[in-house]
């Protein structure tokens, strides 16, 4: 398994780099923030994106897309990650196209995964529920079929990546099964503004957009449903282990930036009329990260390869995005913790960055699943 | 029966006589730690006041201080009485902050018969409440490198230059403040520690904004501010001594907070296992997270009975914090820093939010004072700055 | 709750340290273990140490002993831990002795305590059986009243603490219940002579010495069962916890003294022509040593004085052991590891003593129950 | 087919005709790590010196170094398929140690044509082992502090001083050594690397017992041994630059070495824990050990994935280890500590035994396993010495 990049991957580093680096500095982040900018991110960028093929990187050529593997696209989600860019590939280009591109109709695909790869369309997977924890089929949300063959869905889901402004939400809803039962769930696609949808944005510490979806007797039909119905876990599994992978990409990224940050201060800051990197209990730690960090970018590397092998078991992918979520959860705090406090009273503060990186860390470790329960399903996956 | 079980009896009859029913059991929910008094204090809750002003007029709000200066003049032993049956009531303590912990102690050391007169009664009473200019931004560790200078001109110091870091600067009265005196000597000999009022033209206080969203800390500007020769305490450029004997005495009231913050940190952390979790009795089902509270809940324990021992230590050794106290600051900030961080992963992503709907304030506080919690390690004298100081002078370790 | 010593325990601490710095050097350890000495320990230094009365410190005053408290042996054991002294404290001091004197007749009371207090006869607690871990209740021998009224017992006990050379052997034994079942637990009094028991020494990395006990058939009448049978659970469990509590002064001791000879070489040994404790990532690791070590030591003395407490309940000086152990145990292999990185090179030869308290660490560790046993433990005292 | 296929195809059969099936499956059960030559092994089980024999006699041994020196001549991809392919029959390694591992790669970067012609063909026939005289009493970290003396003396270098923790040193046959042979120079600036025959009157070794009970390490002492100044590598006095490089090589090595002993490492615990906790099947039962070896077990994994990464790196930049290789060292060694200390804790009181009985053979490994690997730490460059590297030659950190 080649666990360097190619060269197409380097070149695709090098510009996604420098597009961030022009495009998206950290006053954005803050803006966006301090606005309380009603979107979130920008859509000129997240169109910019789509003119480089980012957004439909994944998507198959027939439908616009560039169809090409989670390795490339991991290039460009770790140099996202590096600039804490809030635009939507977690929601739509990594979740909610997947699920289309495996388990939708051929309308459903022509209908989005070409709007998707052109940065027109924004999508979002209205799955967590309040209280769900980590647990992956976790789901209340209820879809009744009628006596007139339409479905009937009923539920409230929190914390859904992108909701406040996405075309359409995909919804998870159980027609059968006991609450954490993989089966019986159903995928709907719902119009955000289809009666009965209500979705109210929140707030999160990291700023990163998210929305309260409720739905009240939402009525569709056979035709909202992407693939069958009660079927949903067998299409929702490999597409959050790869959303999983590339959340890992865009959390390495971070944490790398977040290091080369401190690594950057401990040079530049003086105490004692030295540089605080001349001392030896800060070098070693910062040393320690980096052995951190140089673990986990293998990982990530190799779990993004392990997507693209069209040999590989989906059990191995999972197990991969388990090695690697859990890694990440745990490196990223660990950089982040250190890095405020080799900060020191400067990192408390609202105007370094540092702490924005702290702010993200923890938020993503509570994505797509926490480090100890991808631990137990690694274990799991691994037979003991 | 004996004398301090007479005097407990006293104290518990007076006790229940004067505490005003209203604070009771409300021990630490208002403002962090209690009632810090001062001048800008004026609109706090009459119950508040009143309690502060019939503990003060017995001089209870320093049991142990002299009588001479408004003091309690109680013994270690009846000062403990005092403290056990107020919380036995439930009631918190009546005046807390900088002035009790940290500038009136020294003074009593430090100060001149005048000095003590002038400051200390304030202090007991709570009419002045004070703030501690130390850091500056080129300063933090490296303390001695401090900036500020002070020239004697017409008979005032004249001040100018930064300090950060500055706790509540925006809501104190007086500050005791590093300054430099003689910026020819080596660092630590141009240091002058003297105290001088807030409320004068000289003087801008800005917060600064922490990622938590409080701002309990202030960037103070002097520019031309003034302050009196006679409010020199000890030798002129010889304030680093008085600095240091101060840094101790924060150190151990740090520990003494985060025993406060700390205490029952098992039984929020269970009940938020148990809420979120599921488990409303019993063994909570998930082993790591059940071992994860008790390693928590275990530090707990262990970091108290250290405090108390230091605490008999000390008294032992006749009254000052030593070296040691670089211990419980070390291990009492990153004890409550664990805590935070694992009610954080208890509550899962219900500890994300940092504003409604969708998440309840409780919620909403978890993760804000988790982020609060990441500066304990840093305020107060870095972690890596204690370590130092248990390295060099309780190992003695050489440089 | 006095948590600093009394003068009196102040003064015992300084004649005990002054006791085993004159008479029992860690040279006097290498010297019994190269020489694969029959006894394994000092007959004559127990019968000085007898002579200041601290075999006998726990032993009441009728049976000639001194009637103290936990707190003041835990003085003496400190110091024997300093010195990894390998006399019978725990076998027979801490278990066997204190079995009798809570369980025991008048008969055995008479004919053991004013022995033991007198340093003349040892004893040893034959309880563990292999593959029990630590599980109090794990035993399988038995013990089977015949039709003679006779009990016979039949078992095999492992690393059995001292018991290649004790006077009389304590053996728990089952007579009803099922294999972890705390009820139809026996204690018998064995002589290690009496026909059916064959005793076997056993060789420790810490080289303390213990023993396999075997047991064929072993006839014992009534008179030999120390507490009513079937009941014995009920007093081994205290007793259980007060040994722990001194074990764990013995290994604050060890690992205090360990830490000491860690910091005097970091003064002394030179690189790159300075002392290596002049280097800050050194000196922050010793540091971090000194606050556990200060931790520990709360923990240890606030443990004896509640067993000292007749007001405390069981449950508490239980809980109490159990925050004690769990510390002592992470705390001394901590220290004994950085010690050991700490020596570098040397740390690792056997000429240097830092690997005799790394061995002792780990053997101490697994005895009376391991952290994660004690902290499992202490969870569920609390309630939790 | 391509012709790495065909390479495949070619060594598969040639190996299945010559690999002594007497060692297949053996993988790792003589020695450590496998077959170490030298003089003093003819006593060698008759298969592992064939084995040798066969495989030297293609090169394959060293099936990357130049045919002109004995080596293999092969592609990195084509020394790939030979490993690969070995590997498929379980068949250890035909010979390993410094010779391949470190000096080896040393004199064809560093040697003179003569010292390749000289020292090379022996390495790769497994003829001559050697060892490694570089660390003395007082120049453990600090390496270029080192006093062994060498002086020209009638065209010979005559060599007085010690060293210590030479592995092997009482099996070896020759030493690459450094010696100080301009005592007025700047530390770095008088050291020379040479080697010599250890077969000589002038040389005493003593194996140093360790606290595992085993002694791989001793003491060198040289009491006016003699080398030829044609065994100098590199120049006089530039003895630091090839000693540095060879300290890449050989920490990269110890990376692969660790990889050895740590793959495996899951199916050990886990078999452990089934055998000792009693969980013949499924889930592991006690959640707090199964997530102990989970962690472990993923360790192992990102460090084998990142052995592979860096040695793909190391291809792309042209073969030569860099200054990353400080991670591999630590990594891997610290993983097997931690491996180490798992088993220990799995198996319990079991795991305490020094000798029977009482005690299985498996059981008795386990202790003395774990007293050696905290060395693992220390020899090869101290994980001190190691972060330093990383923070200077990686971070760019200010000394």
């Amino acid at each position: 398994m080649q666990l360097i990049r190619s060269e197409t991957e380097a070149m695709l580093a090098t510009s996604a780099r420098k597009f961030f680096t022009v495009n998206s500095p950290l006053e954005r982040v803050r803006a966006l923030r301090d606005a309380r900018d009603e979107t979130g991110f920008s859509r000129e960028l997240w169109a910019q994106m789509a003119e480089l093929g980012w957004t439909g990187m994944l998507v198959p050529e027939e439908h616009e897309g560039m169809g090409m593997g989670m390795s490339e696209l991991c290039v460009v989600l770790e140099e996202a990650g590096r600039a804490l860019a809030p635009e939507p590939f977690l929601s739509t280009v990594l979740l909610s196209a997947q699920l289309i591109a495996r388990a939708g109709t051929d309308e459903q695909k022509d209908r989005w995964l070409a709007s998707v790869a052109r940065g027109e369309a924004t999508l979002a997977l209205a799955h967590h529920e309040r209280g769900a924890r980590h647990a992956r089929a976790r789901v209340e949300t209820t879809a009744a079929r009628g006596e007139d063959g339409r479905w009937r869905v009923s539920g409230r889901k929190a914390q859904v990546e992108d909701g406040h402004v996405a075309d359409a939400l995909l919804v998870t809803a159980r027609s059968a099964g006991a609450v954490d039962d993989p089966g019986g769930l159903c995928l709907f696609l719902v119009d955000r503004e289809a009666p009965g949808v209500s979705v109210t944005r929140q707030r999160r510490v990291d700023e990163r957009n998210i929305a309260i979806v409720e739905l009240r007797d939402v009525e569709l039909g056979d035709d909202a449903l992407v693939g069958p119905a009660g079927a949903a876990a067998s299409a929702l599994e490999p597409v959050l282990d790869r959303a999983t992978i590339g959340l890992c990409a865009e959390m390495l990224g971070s944490m790398t930036r977040a290091f080369e940050d401190t690594v950057a201060y401990l040079k530049e800051r003086k105490q004692f009329g030295v540089p605080i990197g001349t001392f030896q209990a800060l070098k070693h730690r910062a040393a320690r990260l980096f052995m951190g960090l140089t673990l986990a970018r293998s990982v990530v590397m190799a779990a993004a390869r392990a997507a693209d092998d069209d040999d590989a078991s989906a059990e191995h992918v999972a197990a991969m995005a388990s090695l690697c979520k859990a890694r990440c959860s745990d490196c990223f705090l660990h950089v982040a913790n250190e890095g405020v406090q080799l900060f020191g009273g400067v990192g408390m503060t609202d105007e370094y960055d540092i702490g924005l990186f702290l702010k993200r860390a923890r938020v993503a470790e509570q994505t797509l699943g926490d480090a100890a329960w991808h631990r137990d399903r690694w274990a799991r996956l691994i037979g003991f | 029966m004996t004398d301090l079980e007479t005097f407990r009896l006293q104290t518990r009859a007076w006790l229940e006589d004067h505490a005003p029913a209203s604070l009771r059991d409300a021990a630490e929910s208002r403002g962090p730690g209690g009632f810090w008094g001062g001048r800008r204090a004026k609109d706090a809750p009459a119950d508040e006041r009143r309690w502060l002003e019939v503990m003060a007029e017995r001089g209870w709000t320093a049991p142990t201080w002299p009588k001479a200066y408004g003091g309690g003049g109680l013994s270690a032993a009846e000062a403990r009485v005092v403290d056990e049956e107020r919380r036995r009531l439930q009631m918190p303590p009546p005046l807390v902050g900088f002035g009790l912990k940290m500038i009136g102690p020294t003074l009593l050391r430090f100060g001149t018969e005048a000095q003590k007169q002038e400051h200390i009664p304030k202090i007991v009473r709570g009419e002045i409440r004070w703030c501690q200019g130390y850091s500056e931004p080129g300063s933090g560790s490296d303390l001695a490198s401090l900036q500020t200078r002070a020239v004697l001109e017409e008979g005032e110091y004249v001040i100018n230059g930064q300090k950060v870091w500055t706790s509540y600067a925006d809501q104190s009265d007086w500050i005791f403040c590093l300054v430099r005196t003689d910026p020819a000597a080596k660092k630590q000999a141009g240091i002058t520690f003297i105290l001088f009022d807030m409320d004068q033209p000289g003087i801008t206080v800005r917060p600064i904004p922490l990622i938590s969203g409080a701002s309990p800390f202030c960037e103070v500007f002097f520019e031309n501010a003034r302050a009196r020769p006679e409010n020199v305490i000890h030798e002129v450029n010889a304030g680093w001594t008085v600095a240091k004997a101060l840094l101790q005495h924060e150190r151990a009231w740090i520990g003494e907070l985060f025993a406060g913050s700390v205490a029952g940190a098992r039984e929020e952390l269970v009940g938020l296992a148990r809420e979120y979790l599921g488990a409303p009795e019993g063994p909570i089902p998930d082993a790591l997270t059940r071992d994860a509270i008790t390693r928590v809940a275990m530090e707990e324990d262990a970091f108290l009975l250290t405090l108390e021992r230091a605490a008999q230590l000390t008294r032992a050794a006749g009254g000052r914090p030593g070296p040691e106290s670089s211990v419980l600051k070390t291990a009492g900030t990153e004890l409550n820093q664990e805590r935070c961080a694992l009610a954080v992963q208890l509550a899962g992503p219900q500890a994300l939010g940092w504003e409604g709907p969708g998440f309840t304030d409780r919620e909403l506080t978890l993760a804000r004072t988790w982020l609060r919690s990441r500066g304990n390690t840093i305020e107060g004298g870095t972690t890596e700055i204690q370590l130092n100081i248990i390295a060099k002078h309780v190992l003695g370790l050489p440089d």
